[in-house]
């Protein structure tokens, strides 16, 4: 292939940027997957690389609400935290192997997203932001005060799931990139699910309930019943990340409930681009790494990272990820 | 960047009075423009011993923290001019935990396994030190914990990793109620922040109560961080109390008081503070605290009889403009001195070394001779009582507190081993 | 006695209650105000709360006199509305109410840390003027005059506010405005500088109650975050966009918060959260507020 | 009211109805039955209770007063989306479509929604029926040529044809149209009036329309509305004699 001139060179990159795009975007969950398999030797350290998959997890679910479903939740830590103090309290105080215990999380994240989904889902636009909000408030005082379990404001501790007991396999979590591959795998496995969830007939009702609810009806979707079961698996997945932070962190803080958990999700998919299947991801990197870098440069970190969301969405409102696409399919 | 950034924004991490307002805006403009590098955060050095030091630079007590931070720098900088560890020198890395335990545990994870620190020292809230605990034990990785909380001395969460520098409720709550109980009466009122500090304070005035027969008229819990107090003070005055404690602290302390000032009730009633913080007392000006009775750790007025805070005074004053230290500030002096002795003392930076040398450390880093006790690792160390003084009484903008009685250095004034769940 | 507790006592906690209230509802005013004719929901209330009582610190150090801080501070306030408005709300309308939300609460970041950066990390000393300070025997007990002055000048507040929406021509077009942004615009109204005004009005509103709060509350940076949270519950409750509904609200939660903490002081916080969301499951538009408005 | 003698069974029956909006009656006491397989026009000036009536019948909301019946059975509080399942379509007054959706996959959708509604599984490309099902729908509607644009990129009279296929994905057997030519190019009225005389051959067809002149030559039957109540009700024949309408409607001149 000869080039002539810069401008057709120009052209032809970004038509196999395109290329890379379309190609990522038929394969996603391969592609999600390949990266993050070579991601902890992109960072400085694995513990940011196991905080932005937990994360990103995190956003995931959420973005199953607010960017496909396009219904803005401010209540999604409540799922977070469940998911976290349910893995953690099983391990701590019943002795549960890690295993169930993770999936003790998950269905208490869903019997809590099934019972805030089940209220909330009857109000509509910013009042269901604003009851997701009181009741998971309500969820984090619940929990702050059952002390003898939770460990109140002190947090709970010893969730010490160090050795994974694995027949013919020796693995402990002490070691940053074992923990960081067995965290990969539930993350993979759930990115799996939740493409096939997308592509399935329940993905195109989630589609048809942000571009038009009142015809979704018309056509005969139940409208309330598909947006709580939504809701449920979004809970459900948000459990899982919760479950995973507390194996961890090794300990469940209470700010994992707070409704400033929640805004870290918005944050998250809106930055990285909601209702996009990288989205998420992105936005949970991009958040997690300004925010190790610039606090490693001022103090002031907030004042950055609350600038750059301003300036997102005044500018990029489809976010990192959203804006390439748009760009590219343009 | 540098030491002038450094020197302005220690400016303006002090508290200014109303007049200076503008001066220090300015001041403050002038160093986010210069783009603040403020503690030695870069990423380490191979040879050096290497402590991680996370304590909550952003969040309500960020300019506590700072102080923490600028203090234990001076011990590095102490340590490294009196020849390091036979000439390796000491390097401290601070993180911010943003004051959340999650935070913390991932900056604790970055700081060993990124940054492969030696030792760890830092925190300012209960829930923080829990959790870098629980991350530092798991990893064998000693850990001087700077923060207040009993739960820390208790088998459940100590480990031989675990040391504890900052006094606990327990005993500060015991030393002011010591001292005031007889006093004051023994018609006892206590207002309460709803979680596990606030908790164990009382239960340390109760204690201290017991021998003094005091009778407690009122409890009353308030939701952590409130921002009103009105609606708990009522119940409170109407039990008509001769001594009201609060069972808090930072903003909830400062909160609590001004309201209780609004309700005239300091002129019926003796208020007690275990914690009463050097800072906080600043921030809420002179009228709101004039004549709490609380607990420190230190006050820099310390310097008129014992020589180490004269010396810890003076090294400090030296960098920042002439301002003594906080009480505060004083922990991450002690914290990270304290373990470069025991570094010094057991001639390596093994961990089982240091640990058997801070067993058996004496310490005079700030406030007269201190040690760490063999069970729980807590640090043995005499207890300030201090009243706060009047706008009138004040020599200077520093001069907060008057010292009005010290509870001496004595594991008697502390839970026995067998009570924390420790074997003998 | 009732409950174990004195008549007095009950009295005095249900005065409380209401003074408390009274605060929820200045509070909540700047909120409602905006939300109800912006439909904007204004995540850095909380904020613009907090740059009231900063501003409330520059200002005495400054002119050296509360009440003259008392009237500057909400045009200093309102003016930092207003370039909010201008520059980082207005490009949004029209985009869906979850933007203004979004990007308000990036905002509240900014601003807290801006303070931070020129104030300081730690509280300023803020104290009442010296006339208004100590307590008065109201009856039942002893209450702080500073709190029953905060009262009355939320009253003031409240019908002043209700004064100019009401009975002035400005008003008038405000109200149409939230109602029918067309209808104004035919008549030839700018509606764009309507709702810079309104911004700026609940704004300084905002600024106005934490410089009033600034005596009985210490001022640092982050004293907005719950402040936030507590204008939302009133504005919930009362019905966003009401005046008449976030002060019945804001009273109601005063008293609801007043008793628990009384009979079941852990419960204090929580209870206004139960609440918010008893009140939106029974009545989702709020006690007085119009229903269908977030269609 | 009169005895109308109708070749077939009503399949919709409605009967006293009834709708109050706080103190303003929008609808009162009408009842009319719809027989099978003929397209009935409901037709009145301005203010009439045409949408009303439309949104009682279509499910939107409930009637204060009086009682729905579809095949004989109550249907009065049955939810809206369940109305696909029993048979009865509605195409929207305002053009409501999936506007970011292709033509197709809003079609598809509107057919996922009759049997796949909660298949969180199944990948949708293994519904291979359904995809063709939607291609001829679109074909039946002439939008064969638009499978895979936006819908918000198609033009008013497109967006219109592709409503009245997502109406007819779940094979009603009535189908329910509110001014289906609201809006349109003379053009494009005639070719949907052309599509509304077709889809009527094989169902029955409910058809709010404000211009009376263009039902008048389609529909079998027709229903006058006058101030929330029933005029008058019969063949257009029967409705072009009476008098009553002719003051009420014609009298203001056929528009």
């Amino acid at each position: 292939m000869s080039l002539a001139n810069p401008q057709e060179r120009l052209t032809v990159s970004g038509r196999r940027l395109a290329g890379l795009v379309s190609l990522m975007a038929r394969h996603r969950v391969a592609a999600v997957l390949g990266f993050l398999l070579i991601f902890p030797f992109l960072l400085p350290y694995e513990a940011l690389a196991v905080n932005i998959l937990i994360y990103g997890l995190y956003a995931l679910g959420f973005n199953m609400v607010f960017g496909y479903m396009g219904v803005l939740s401010f209540g999604h830590a409540a799922f977070f935290g469940l998911g976290s103090y349910a893995t953690g309290i099983a391990i701590v105080h019943y002795g549960v192997p890690w295993l169930p215990a993770i999936g003790i999380g998950i269905v208490a994240a869903g019997l809590g997203a099934a019972v805030i989904g089940g209220l909330a889902i009857r109000t509509r636009g910013i009042y269901f932001a604003m009851v997701t909000l009181a009741l998971s408030q309500c969820v984090y005082y619940l929990v702050y005060q059952m002390e003898d379990l939770s460990g109140g404001e002190n947090g709970l501790r010893g969730v010490d799931v160090y050795d994974l007991n694995i027949p013919g396999l020796e693995l402990t979590l002490i070691d940053p990139l074992t923990k960081y591959y067995f965290v990969f795998a539930f993350v993979a496995l759930a990115v799996w699910l939740f493409s096939r969830l997308l592509a399935s007939p329940f993905g195109a009702v989630l589609e048809a309930l942000r571009e038009n609810e009142s015809r979704a009806r018309a056509c005969g979707t139940d409208v309330a019943m598909s947006k709580w079961l939504a809701f449920v698996i979004s809970g459900l997945f948000c459990g899982l990340a919760g479950a995973l932070n507390a194996i961890h962190l090794t300990i469940v803080p209470i700010e994992s409930l707070h409704y400033h958990t929640s805004g870290l999700a918005v944050m998250m998919a809106l930055l990285g681009g909601m209702g996009t299947f990288f989205g998420p991801f992105v936005g949970a990197l991009t958040f997690l790494m300004l925010e190790d870098v610039i606090t490693l440069v001022t103090v002031h970190w907030q004042l950055f990272v609350g600038a750059l969301f301003v300036f997102f969405i005044l500018f990029f409102p489809r976010g990192i990820w959203g804006t390439l696409l748009h760009w590219l399919s343009r | 960047m540098g030491d002038d950034v450094k020197s302005k924004l220690g400016k303006t991490a002090q508290r200014f009075s109303r007049r200076s307002v503008l001066k220090t805006t300015a001041a403050g403009a002038a160093a986010v423009a210069a783009g603040p590098a403020l503690f030695n955060i870069a990423r380490a050095a191979d040879h050096n011993i290497r402590i991680g030091f996370p304590v909550p630079l952003t969040g309500p007590y960020g300019s506590e923290a700072q102080e923490q931070a600028r203090c234990a720098q001076i011990a590095v900088d102490q340590f490294n001019a009196a020849g390091g560890l036979n000439g390796r020198m000491a390097e401290l890395l601070v993180r911010d935990d943003k004051l959340k335990p999650g935070e913390a545990a991932t900056r604790t994870l970055e700081l060993i396994e990124k940054d492969k620190v030696h030792y760890v020292c830092g925190s300012l809230s209960a829930s923080v030190q829990l959790s870098v605990n629980a991350v530092t034990k798991a990893r064998g990785i000693i850990y001087v914990s700077i923060s207040q909380s009993d739960a820390i001395n208790e088998a459940k969460d100590f480990s031989k990793y675990t040391f504890h520098e900052a006094m606990n409720p327990h005993m500060t709550a015991g030393a002011v109620g010591r001292y005031a109980f007889p006093q004051f009466g023994k018609r006892v009122a206590f207002l309460i922040a709803d979680y596990a500090y606030g908790h164990e304070m009382v239960r340390g005035f109760k204690r201290a109560g017991e021998a003094h027969g005091i009778e407690v008229v009122a409890e009353v819990t308030h939701p952590l961080a409130s921002k009103d107090f009105s609606t708990f003070l009522p119940q409170i005055m109407a039990a008509r109390p001769d001594v009201l404690c609060l069972c808090n602290f930072g903003y909830d302390q400062m909160n609590s008081l001004k309201q209780a000032t609004g309700f005239g009730m300091k002129q019926q009633m003796q208020i007690l503070a275990p914690a009463l913080l050097y800072n906080q007392r600043r921030a809420g000006g002179a009228a709101a605290y004039e004549g709490v009775i609380g607990g420190a750790n230190y006050h820099w007025t310390l310097e008129s009889s014992v020589p180490s805070a004269k010396a810890f005074n003076d090294a400090y004053r030296a960098e920042n403009d002439g301002a003594p230290p906080s009480d505060y500030g004083a922990y991450g002096y002690a914290g990270v001195g304290a373990l470069l002795d025991g570094v010094k003392k057991a001639g390596t930076t093994d961990t089982d070394a240091v640990i058997t040398a801070l067993e058996a450390l004496k310490y005079d880093k700030y406030k007269g001779t201190q040690y760490y006790r063999k069970c729980d690792h807590q640090s043995v160390q005499s207890v300030f009582i201090v009243k706060s003084k009047s706008e009138s009484e004040m020599a200077n903008e520093y001069d907060v507190f008057d010292i009005v009685h010290t509870d001496p250095a004595s594991e008697d004034i502390l839970r026995s081993c067998a009570e924390l769940g420790h074997e003998a | 006695m009732i409950g174990g507790y004195p008549i007095e006592l009950l009295a005095l906690q249900l005065f409380t209650g209401l003074a408390l209230g009274s605060v929820f509802v200045l509070l909540a005013v700047g909120l409602s105000l905006i939300f109800g004719l912006l439909t904007v929901v204004n995540f850095a209330h909380g904020a613009f709360y907090m740059l009231g009582a900063y501003a409330g610190v520059f200002f005495i150090g400054y002119l050296g006199n509360f009440w003259l801080t008392l009237a500057v501070v909400p045009l200093a306030v309102g003016a930092v509305g207003l370039v909010v408005e201008r520059w980082l709300v207005r490009p949004l309308y029209g985009r869906g109410i979850d933007y203004p939300l979004m990007l308000t609460f990036g905002l509240a970041y900014v601003l807290v840390e801006v303070v931070r950066i020129l104030f300081g990390a730690e509280g300023m000393p803020f104290d009442a003027p010296d006339s208004l300070m100590g307590a008065v025997d109201i009856g039942v007990g002893y209450f702080p005059a500073y709190r029953l002055f905060v009262i009355a000048a939320t009253a003031v507040l409240v019908l002043a506010l209700w004064l100019f929406l009401e009975k002035t021509s400005y008003g008038l077009v405000i109200r149409a405005g939230a109602r029918d942004g067309e209808i104004v615009r035919v008549l030839g109204i700018d509606i764009s500088r309507v709702w810079l005004v309104v911004f700026a009005l609940g704004t300084g509103v905002a600024g106005l109650a934490g410089v009033l709060s600034a005596p009985m509350r210490s001022v640092f940076p982050d004293m907005g975050t719950t402040v936030l949270v507590e204008a939302f519950v009133v504005t919930v409750v009362g019905g966003m966009g009401s005046l008449a509904g976030a002060v019945v609200a804001g009273l109601l939660v005063g008293v609801v918060v007043s008793m628990t903490s009384l009979f079941a002081p852990a419960m204090a916080e929580v209870s206004m959260f139960a609440l918010m969301a008893l009140v939106l499951l029974v009545r989702p538009q709020g006690l007085f507020g119009k229903k269908g408005l977030m269609g | 009211m009169n005895d109308v003698t109708t070749s077939a069974e009503p399949i919709m029956r409605a009967e006293s109805l009834g709708m109050r909006f706080g103190g303003f009656t929008a609808l009162k006491d009408v009842s009319v039955a719809f027989p099978a397989g003929e397209l009935t026009a409901i037709i009145g000036p301005n203010g009439a209770g045409k949408s009303t009536f439309f949104n009682l019948i279509s499910g939107a909301f409930p009637p204060s007063e009086g009682r729905i019946y579809f095949r004989g059975r109550d249907i009065t509080r049955t939810p809206q989306h369940r109305f696909a399942r029993l048979g009865i379509a509605k195409s929207f007054q305002i053009t409501n479509v999936f506007p970011q959706l292709t033509a197709l996959e809003n079609v598809r959708f509107a057919i996922q929604c009759m049997s796949q509604r909660f298949n969180v599984w199944t990948p949708r490309g293994r519904f291979a029926e359904m995809t063709e099902r939607a291609a001829s729908l679109l074909q039946m509607v002439g939008l064969d040529q638009h499978h895979h644009r936006l819908a918000m990129n198609l033009a008013h009279g497109e967006q219109r044809a592709l409503e009245i296929a997502l109406a007819l994905a779940c094979d009603p057997a009535l189908l329910l149209l509110d001014e289906p030519t609201a809006g349109m190019s003379p053009e494009e009225t005639t070719a949907m009036m052309d599509l509304i005389t077709s889809l009527a051959a094989e169902r029955t067809v409910v058809l709010v329309e404000h211009k009376m002149k263009l039902v008048m030559g389609i529909s079998n039957r027709l229903i006058v509305l006058h101030h929330g109540e029933l005029l008058a009700e019969g063949t257009p024949e029967e409705v072009r004699a009476n008098d009553e309408v002719r003051r009420v409607y014609l009298g203001q001149g056929d528009r």
